[in-house]
């Protein structure tokens, strides 16, 4: 597989490591009511989707990125890759922007 | 239930040679469904069959029907590496698979067809000391619950497998964990086998019919749509690995599963070289010899969540060279082909058979790449909880919950990262 | 008599003559044969024995396609088992055997398997050998599978080298044929980078086995031209001997390359090399496959494809048969005897299933039977005669076969694509979701005739062009004749009523078919894994469409409905050298040498692996006879004076920046906010699931600087899980990570004179007395006048102990220094078993005890992870099972009769309780001889272990027949109140 | 004088090798500090780079020259830089802290790599056989750099100039990487 680099272009996946679904960036509050059950939720539960996923890979043998990468898991195509640092601080500012009104 | 199908034999095989085999019968019926079902199992594949086979033999359901998308056996009992062992380390474990050990070693007998179940044995090479200890860990535990184990050393393994790499090798051998009673199946007739003996106690299987649905209100399921219409139930046994996550998606559940590909490989036919099951733990490799004279090897999962039935290079370059690092003498012989199957990737690696929260199903599932070894166990044990609904005792702690309690069985110890498993 | 079938044409170098032998006879042939020709010119028919029923086989075809003619090629280690002759290219000296004989080749002790065919039905094993029960794998078995296979590995190592490579390419032209040859042409005028590969040793494709003309000249004429051509492109590059064999994601495309196996010896080179193709756009020219019609015995020497019998003729100039017959259900089969005819051969007679006129002119003297059918053939070893269903015979010695040709679509079908049927040529064709980047031309693609060859390659090389933005040029595509491509579909001869081969390697019949439909074997796959069929070496390759027609007519339905099995890789079978490449022996992985390697050579250390790392195991001194003696020595020297380790191996991690102590206290599970600078601190890593992940150490340097020390094991993850935190967790810290594993070479330096030894290397303006630098202090120094140095007080072992760290570069010389200037003290260097024995006796958990199933609580440390702040994994350490009363504790253990070894992997049994897992409470999982106390000493978990010290437990090894009680005590072996580290 | 004096050794000790069309060398003379800028701290650190160095912030897979100590600086990582010098002592952060004051995090890597040179004509055919990248020079011009991986090892590859090659990789598996290298030029001359 090639995985095209929102820096640097397209690397053979090789160069790559796999780590599982994008929501894992979404780590629950731990003081929240309910913690133990949405740590649960979020390490263990997987849509584990036959088609479009996010999912996360670090570019351990090239920037030591983390990236988001939008895959389809029947074909294997993907139709994109972003930094997932730059994913979870949109995510933060979407949810103070909502926060707000 | 009385065995209503034809008997196979020598004597039967004979006979039909002489009168040009037109006695054989199909090995199963091709059924239109009935409307409603005591279980509709969903999922033709070796835990699916060996679920139905068993509820009609052992626990005396007959009015069972197995739904299947495509044709029988295409799923992973179709597409492994045909190895059965029993050389688990946990108490969550150890006990099923010798379970499932002991009726391999039955089987054939007990549904007449000859599945070609090979005790060949299974060695697992070591490496160092540390997994000389894990391994005499583990081959305590197993012999703690009746399986067999022994711990050879370099000359033991030498003695066995002289055409190793011993001399040269970047991990050099030490010793490997032998089980004698491991081995290997014809894996397609164990779908075949099962098939046969269940159809033959009346049970029907009924091969492209697409489960579409599932009918559940207030909390009970009460049958599945199907491509081939609403079939009623009063349990619905989801056996589909691989796909666990989509069907019980119709139903609403996430599953603590992800779908991976596994790639597998086989060599042209060579004459006989290798006599039973390697695998190498210093590499990704592990390698067997068909009956056929193919060389059968695999290595790990390519590492990305996948419905794709296929890999990719990296995973294949990276199974031959442990495979070259491991017996430099299989440099001349050729891969033939290879292929992939998606496994239900548990987040602990071990698997489930468990009721739901919704009265009426129920899930089998999650077996990761161990799935064929534990085909009648798990068919014996999820029948036994289909018929009673309570777990086989040797089957307690396969729950969906055991998360939640905290009590994962992790022989790896990998943690919650499928793709390590 | 040498060469007797050979004559005139074809595009041999007869100048060189090439010796060779095949089973020990030596045989003649010239440069530019196969093996497969000169056999053929030398008038060899049979050649091999089939895979069940060892039927006398001959070669069959003129390609990667041969399912018959497979040989042993070579001797010795070099032998390689299972190598297709009509791709063996001839050299000076070729050695060649059949296989799958007990005796010789015509006379076959196995051939009685033939007499039995009609109990070697399909299938028929999964039927018997099941009584009595303990004979499948004592008798049944072993006769099956000495059968089993065919050729033989040598069982040496294969001495030859192999390699693998990459290439990056705008297009990739699969196959050297008219289309491939015409795409490669315009893509390469554009200028675009081309690579073009064929799997032959000659490109061109069927244009070297034809007689038909392109621009005017003849069609090889033209192919050499433009191989010229091309080949003077600097923006091209030409590949024979190498077939693209499997096309995978993102448009990489696998290919062999065999770089020597045409040559007496790889002298040293690589013998193959696996290219991994980086491709914008895939033209897939790879051309189609003929295949047989299905009649009694159709299976005999000198029966062969019909283009492969004018291929020999006209390529090769090797004769099949002095009297040849065709077969044909097509315009093409006319086409073997019309070029025969031309070379003065003999045709004795055409038979064409289709009704009707003949197609073209007939040739001399042939018979032609429109509409006529062949049911059964005669000659033992070689084809003698053909039987009509008119039972008419006509004599012949080879009989041509043309069932119409398939598109080679194997790679279309690696990823989505699924073919679909064409009525008009009655073959598959490409369908469904080509590989990413992938276009099919020519043959391939169903075109048939050569001048539409030619133009489809011509368009798609310029479509190729468009979509990657390059400029065609304005040539145009090269022209032939049209020629006539009639076909109808003819699949097998129901008239016949001997067994009629589909499957020739692995001899599956028609009737084996119709018996897997009788049986409910019906789909495509069950049919195949039923029968065997196409699981053979050339994975059916000719057999697979016939017998799905023979599916389909029992099915009554059409062959698309009945389906396709699916073409996996490789496309031809690929060598498990080369897709191993270099990777073996010591090469297998690469290894990390620490500063002190050389050093501990010089010294004889005996090594161990630790992951990619060696690390030095001990230092045997001479006079030492066992391991032992030399570890003792180390420890004991160590406790009673200094010892020196090499802990470089640790991971480092450089952690800098304002959030930087926040950020460990989110990573570690204990606090580590208020660390003061000039301090180190213990800290144990949790997963997300409240497992151990790792444990070690982080000084604080400076405000916003920490120096993090990990396990070698876990070195790199947690380098990993440290940057998914920062980079996914919390992306607003300033924090930053960089490794500088590399960057030191880090010693311990342990001993109650560790201190004195330290003094005399430290500059003396950096004061290192207990009080100025205590334990768990941490500081940059400098030593032996000026060389930066960071010093850390800590203590794997127990003892007074340090960790100094300097530049890589001194590691070598701080070593040698360390060993010299503390000779005084009787310092001894040490390995990683005396540093595994002495954090036994110390009771420190290492990688036994950290194996990912373990939890803080279980080591004993359950209260250093913090409740009152935010940190990996402490929300689910909480979870019950993970909190049991009755949970796992790690603990001490020694035998109870002090001269008793302890054993790691024992489990514990309770005392008076039998030995079987209900009973069982855990697991040693580190032992060591501790040479302090003079006995065995054991770290293991236990239920409650805790609570119960002083307690006597069995500790049972049935796997080395062993049991031995043992008592749980504290694992605090040595001074447990720690006085010594604080000295 | 100290009564002990240290001598640094390199990962190679000096190799050099010539083969048909490539020659093979270890570079041992130049210094590697990594850069990073504090968080919001960008605008100040290309400020110092610009006045010390004349240098830019390259982007991603480029090369940023200095004619100060022929210095280069490329991108390693989303916000971090390494600056590749003429240097050989022990304390090269300090010379770069002098240019650069407080404006970045500094780290030494000088001794975490072993830097090794591949030029002459064949050393492209030489790389094709264990690097991944397109190095060809439309896709790979003089003064690009990345990092790959080659047999197992992660590897820094940067074009140099014509032909000429320079390859950073894990100072403690030289070894392995010199024989990668070696073995390619055996393979293809």
């Amino acid at each position: 597989m090639i995985i095209n680099h929102p820096l640097l272009g397209p690397r053979d996946a090789s160069e790559f490591v796999y780590k599982g679904d994008a929501s894992l960036i979404e780590r629950p509050d731990w003081q929240a009511d309910n913690a133990a059950e949405l740590f649960h939720d979020y390490l263990y539960l997987r849509d584990n989707p036959a088609g479009e996923h996010q999912e996360l890979w670090y570019h351990e043998q090239g920037d030591r990125s983390w990236l988001v990468v939008t895959r389809n898991t029947l074909t294997h195509d993907i139709t994109n890759v972003e930094l997932a640092r730059d994913a979870v601080l949109a995510k933060q500012a979407k949810k103070s922007g909502r926060g707000e009104k | 239930m009385k065995h209503r199908g034809l008997k196979y034999s020598g004597f039967k095989v004979i006979k039909e040679a002489l009168t040009g085999h037109k006695g054989w019968k199909p090995v199963w019926r091709t059924p239109k469904p009935k409307k409603e079902y005591d279980v509709v199992i969903v999922g033709g594949g070796g835990h699916g069959l060996a679920t139905a086979y068993y509820l009609a033999k052992e626990f005396g359901l007959t009015n069972v029907a197995v739904l299947e998308k495509g044709w029988i056996g295409s799923g992973n009992v179709g597409r492994n590496t045909t190895i059965v062992r029993s050389n688990y380390l946990l108490p969550g474990n150890e006990p099923f698979y010798e379970f499932s050990m002991k009726l391999w070693e039955n089987l054939e007998q007990d549904f007449n067809y000859n599945a070609m179940v090979s005790q060949r044995g299974i060695l697992n090479l070591f490496h160092n000391d540390a997994g000389r200890d894990a391994y005499a860990r583990r081959g305590n535990a197993m012999m703690l619950a009746g399986a067999d184990a022994v711990l050879l050393d370099q000359d033991g393994v030498r003695e066995m497998y002289p055409c190793l790499d011993f001399e040269n090798a970047r991990f050099p051998i030490k010793g490997g964990l032998l089980q004698p009673r491991g081995g290997t199946v014809r894996h397609d007739a164990v779908a075949w086998g099962y098939a046969r003996g269940a159809d033959s106690r009346g049970v029907d299987i009924i091969q492209n019919c697409e489960v579409t649905g599932m009918v559940i209100e207030n909390g009970v399921c009460s049958g599945v749509e199907t491509s081939q219409g609403t079939i009623k139930a009063k349990k619905v046994a989801v056996c589909v690995a691989g796909s666990s996550s989509r069907v019980m998606s119709m139903a609403g559940m996430r599953l603590p599963i992800e779908s991976h590909v596994l790639q597998a490989f086989v060599s042209e036919g060579l004459k006989p070289i290798l006599p039973g099951v390697v695998t190498f733990g210093a590499g990704h490799f592990y390698v067997s010899q068909s009956d056929k004279g193919g060389l059968v090897f695999g290595g790990d999962i390519d590492g990305y969540n996948s419905y794709a039935q296929r890999g990719n290079l990296p995973v294949v370059e990276d199974v031959c060279e442990g495979g070259m690092a491991l017996m430099p003498m299989i440099g001349r012989a050729r891969l033939l082909r290879m292929w992939g199957g998606v496994m239900d990737m548990s987040m602990d690696g071990s698997p489930f058979i468990d009721k739901t929260h919704i009265d009426g199903l129920y899930f089998n599932g999650g077996w990761c790449y161990g799935g064929f070894k534990a085909t009648p166990a798990s068919g014996w044990c999820y029948a036994h909880l289909l018929a009673k609904d309570e777990p086989h005792p040797v089957a307690t702690e396969y729950r969906l919950d055991r998360f939640q309690r905290g009590a994962m069985i992790d022989e790896k110890g990998m943690g919650a990262q499928p793709n390590l498993h | 008599m040498s060469q007797i079938n050979r004559i005139d044409g074809g595009l041999l170098d007869r100048t060189q003559k090439l010796n060779f032998t095949f089973n020990g006879q030596t045989l003649e042939g010239f440069a530019g044969d196969t093996l497969a020709s000169a056999l053929l010119a030398n008038g060899h028919k049979m050649v091999g024995r089939s895979f069940k029923y060892h039927r006398p086989r001959g070669i069959f075809s003129a390609g990667s396609e041969e399912p018959n003619a497979l040989v042993q090629l070579r001797s010795g280690a070099y032998q390689e088992p299972n190598t297709r002759a009509t791709i063996t290219e001839l050299f000076q000296g070729l050695e060649a055997t059949s296989q799958n004989h007990r005796g010789s080749l015509k006379y076959d002790f196995m051939a009685v398997n033939d007499l039995f065919s009609s109990f070697l039905s399909a299938g028929f094993y999964y039927k018997t050998f099941m009584w009595p029960k303990a004979f499948w794998e004592k008798f049944y078995e072993p006769v099956i599978r000495a059968a089993a296979g065919l050729g033989r590995l040598s069982g040496q190592d294969d001495p030859d080298i192999y390699d693998k490579s990459f290439l990056h390419c705008d297009v990739l032209v699969v196959g050297a044929g008219p289309s491939g040859l015409s795409a490669a042409l315009s893509a390469g005028r554009a200028g675009a980078r081309v690579i073009l590969m064929d799997e032959d040793f000659r490109m061109g494709g069927r244009l070297n086995a034809e007689t038909l003309s392109v621009n005017d000249q003849s069609g090889y004429e033209w192919a050499t031209q433009a191989i010229a051509e091309l080949s003077a492109m600097d923006n091209v590059r030409l590949m024979t001997r190498t077939t693209a064999y499997g096309a995978y994601d993102h448009g990489i495309v696998g290919a062999l390359e065999r770089v020597t196996d045409h040559l007496v010896s790889s002298n040293n080179k690589p013998r193959q090399i696996l290219w991994r193709v980086y491709t914008k756009r895939t033209i897939l020219c790879a051309g189609s496959t003929e295949r047989p019609i299905a009649f009694g015995n159709n299976d005999r020497p000198g029966i062969m494809l019909a283009g492969a019998v004018r291929a020999y003729v006209n390529r090769w100039g090797a004769l099949p048969g002095k009297r040849v017959a065709v077969f044909t259900n097509n315009d093409d089969g006319w086409r073997t005897a019309t070029d025969l005819a031309v070379k003065g051969v003999e045709i004795t007679a055409v038979i064409d299933s289709r009704d009707g006129q003949p197609p073209v002119a007939v040739p001399n003297g042939a018979a032609v039977v429109m509409g006529g059918r062949i049911v059964d053939t005669q000659g033992r070893h070689g084809i003698k005669s053909i039987t009509l269903s008119n039972g008419q015979k006509i004599p012949t010695d080879c009989l041509a076969v043309s069932g119409g040709w398939s598109p080679n679509v194997q790679l279309t079908c690696h990823q989505r694509g699924r073919p679909t049927w064409r009525e008009d040529i009655a073959a598959f064709v490409p369908g469904g979701e080509l590989p990413l980047g992938m276009m099919v031309a020519g043959a391939a693609a169903g075109n048939l005739s050569l001048s539409s060859v030619l133009q489809d390659g011509h368009n798609l090389g310029n479509k190729a062009l468009s979509d990657l933005g390059f400029k065609p040029t304005t040539e145009t595509a090269a022209k032939s004749d049209e020629e006539t491509v009639g076909i109808s579909a003819f699949w097998h001869v129901k008239e016949s009523k001997a067994r009629a081969w589909l499957d020739l390697q692995n001899d599956v019949t028609v009737k084996d078919v119709k018996l897997s439909h009788q049986e409910g074997f019906r789909a495509v796959e069950h049919l195949k894994r039923y029968t065997t069929l196409g699981m053979a070496t050339d994975q059916g390759k000719t057999a697979n469409i016939p017998a799905l027609a023979v599916m389909a007519e029992c099915t009554g339905k059409s062959i698309p409905e009945t389906g396709t099995t699916i073409f996996r890789p490789p496309y031809t079978p690929v060598a498990i050298g080369a897709l191993a490449g270099r990777a073996r022996g010591k090469d297998f992985r690469p290894s990390r040498l620490t500063p002190s390697h050389s050093w501990a050579e010089e010294q004889g250390a005996v090594f161990v692996e630790a992951g990619m790392w060696y690390r030095a195991q001990w230092f045997p001194k001479a006079g030492e006879t066992h391991w032992r003696q030399s570890v003792d020595r180390e420890v004991t020297q160590t406790r009673a004076s200094v010892g020196v380790c090499d802990v470089t191996t640790l991971g480092k991690i450089d952690i800098q920046g304002k959030d930087a102590a926040e950020f460990l206290n989110k990573v570690y599970a204990n606090a580590f906010a208020k660390l003061p600078v000039g301090k180190v601190r213990y800290g144990i890593m949790l997963r997300e699931d409240g497992i151990m992940m790792d444990d070690g150490t982080s000084a604080r340097f400076a405000e916003n600087h920490f120096v993090m020390t990990t396990t070698t094991a876990n070195a790199v993850g947690v380098f990993r899980h440290m940057e998914f935190c920062r980079q996914c967790l919390w992306p607003n810290m300033d924090v930053h990570l960089i490794s500088s594993t590399e960057q030191y070479a880090q010693f311990a330096v342990a001993g109650p004179n560790a201190r004195k030894l330290l003094q005399k290397i430290v500059d003396r303006n950096h004061d290192i007395s207990n009080e100025a630098f205590p334990f768990m202090a941490c500081g940059e120094v400098t030593v032996c006048g000026g060389i930066p140095a960071r010093l850390f007080r800590i203590s794997f072992s127990g003892e007074l102990a340090y960790e100094i760290a300097v530049p890589t570069r001194y590691g070598d010389s701080l070593v040698r220094t360390l060993m010299a200037a503390g000779e005084e003290f009787d310092v001894t260097a040490y390995g990683t078993e005396a540093l595994g024995v002495m954090r036994i006796e110390k009771g420190h958990a290492a990688g036994n005890e950290l194996n990912g199933q373990t939890t803080a609580q279980d080591l004993g440390m359950g209260r250093m992870v913090s409740k009152k702040k935010d940190c990996i994994g402490n929300t689910l350490s909480e979870r019950e099972n993970l909190n049991r009363k009755d949970g796992l504790s790690l603990v001490g253990f020694r035998p109870v009769n002090r001269s008793d070894e302890l054993k790691a992997g024992s489990h514990f049994i309770a005392k008076g309780k039998s030995a079987e897992m209900v009973n069982d409470e855990g697991w040693m999982s580190s032992v060591a001889y501790s040479p302090s106390l003079g006995h065995s000493i054991g770290l293991g978990f236990i239920k409650q272990g805790s609570e119960r010290l002083g307690e006597i437990v069995r500790a049972t090894d049935p796997i080395r027949e062993g049991e031995i009680e043992v008592e749980i005590v504290s694992a605090h072996f040595i001074d447990p109140e720690g006085e010594r580290l604080r000295a | 004088m100290p009564d002990y004096t240290l001598t640094a050794n390199t990962p190679l000790n000096g190799f050099s090798r010539d083969f048909p069309g490539v020659s093979i060398n270890e570079v041992n003379d130049r210094a590697i500090v990594s850069i990073v800028a504090p968080r919001d701290g960008e605008k100040e650190l290309i400020k110092a780079l610009k006045k010390s160095y004349d240098i830019e912030l390259p982007n991603a897979g480029v090369l940023s020259v200095s004619a100060q100590d022929n210095a280069v600086l490329f991108c390693m990582a989303q916000d971090q830089y390494f600056l590749m010098f003429d240097y050989t002592g022990n304390t090269a952060t300090t010379v770069v802290h002098s240019y650069l004051n407080d404006t970045a995090y500094l780290t030494d890597q000088s001794d975490s790599y072993v830097m090794i040179r591949v030029s002459g004509a064949n050393s492209r055919c030489l790389l094709e056989r264990i690097c991944p990248l397109d190095i060809h020079p439309t896709a790979f011009p003089v003064r690009a750099v990345a990092r790959t991986i080659m047999e197992h090892l992660g590897t820094t590859i940067i074009h140099e100039g014509d032909d000429n090659f320079l390859l950073l990789s894990a100072r403690s598996s030289a070894y392995s990487f010199l024989e990668a290298i070696e073995t390619s030029a055996k393979n293809t001359s």
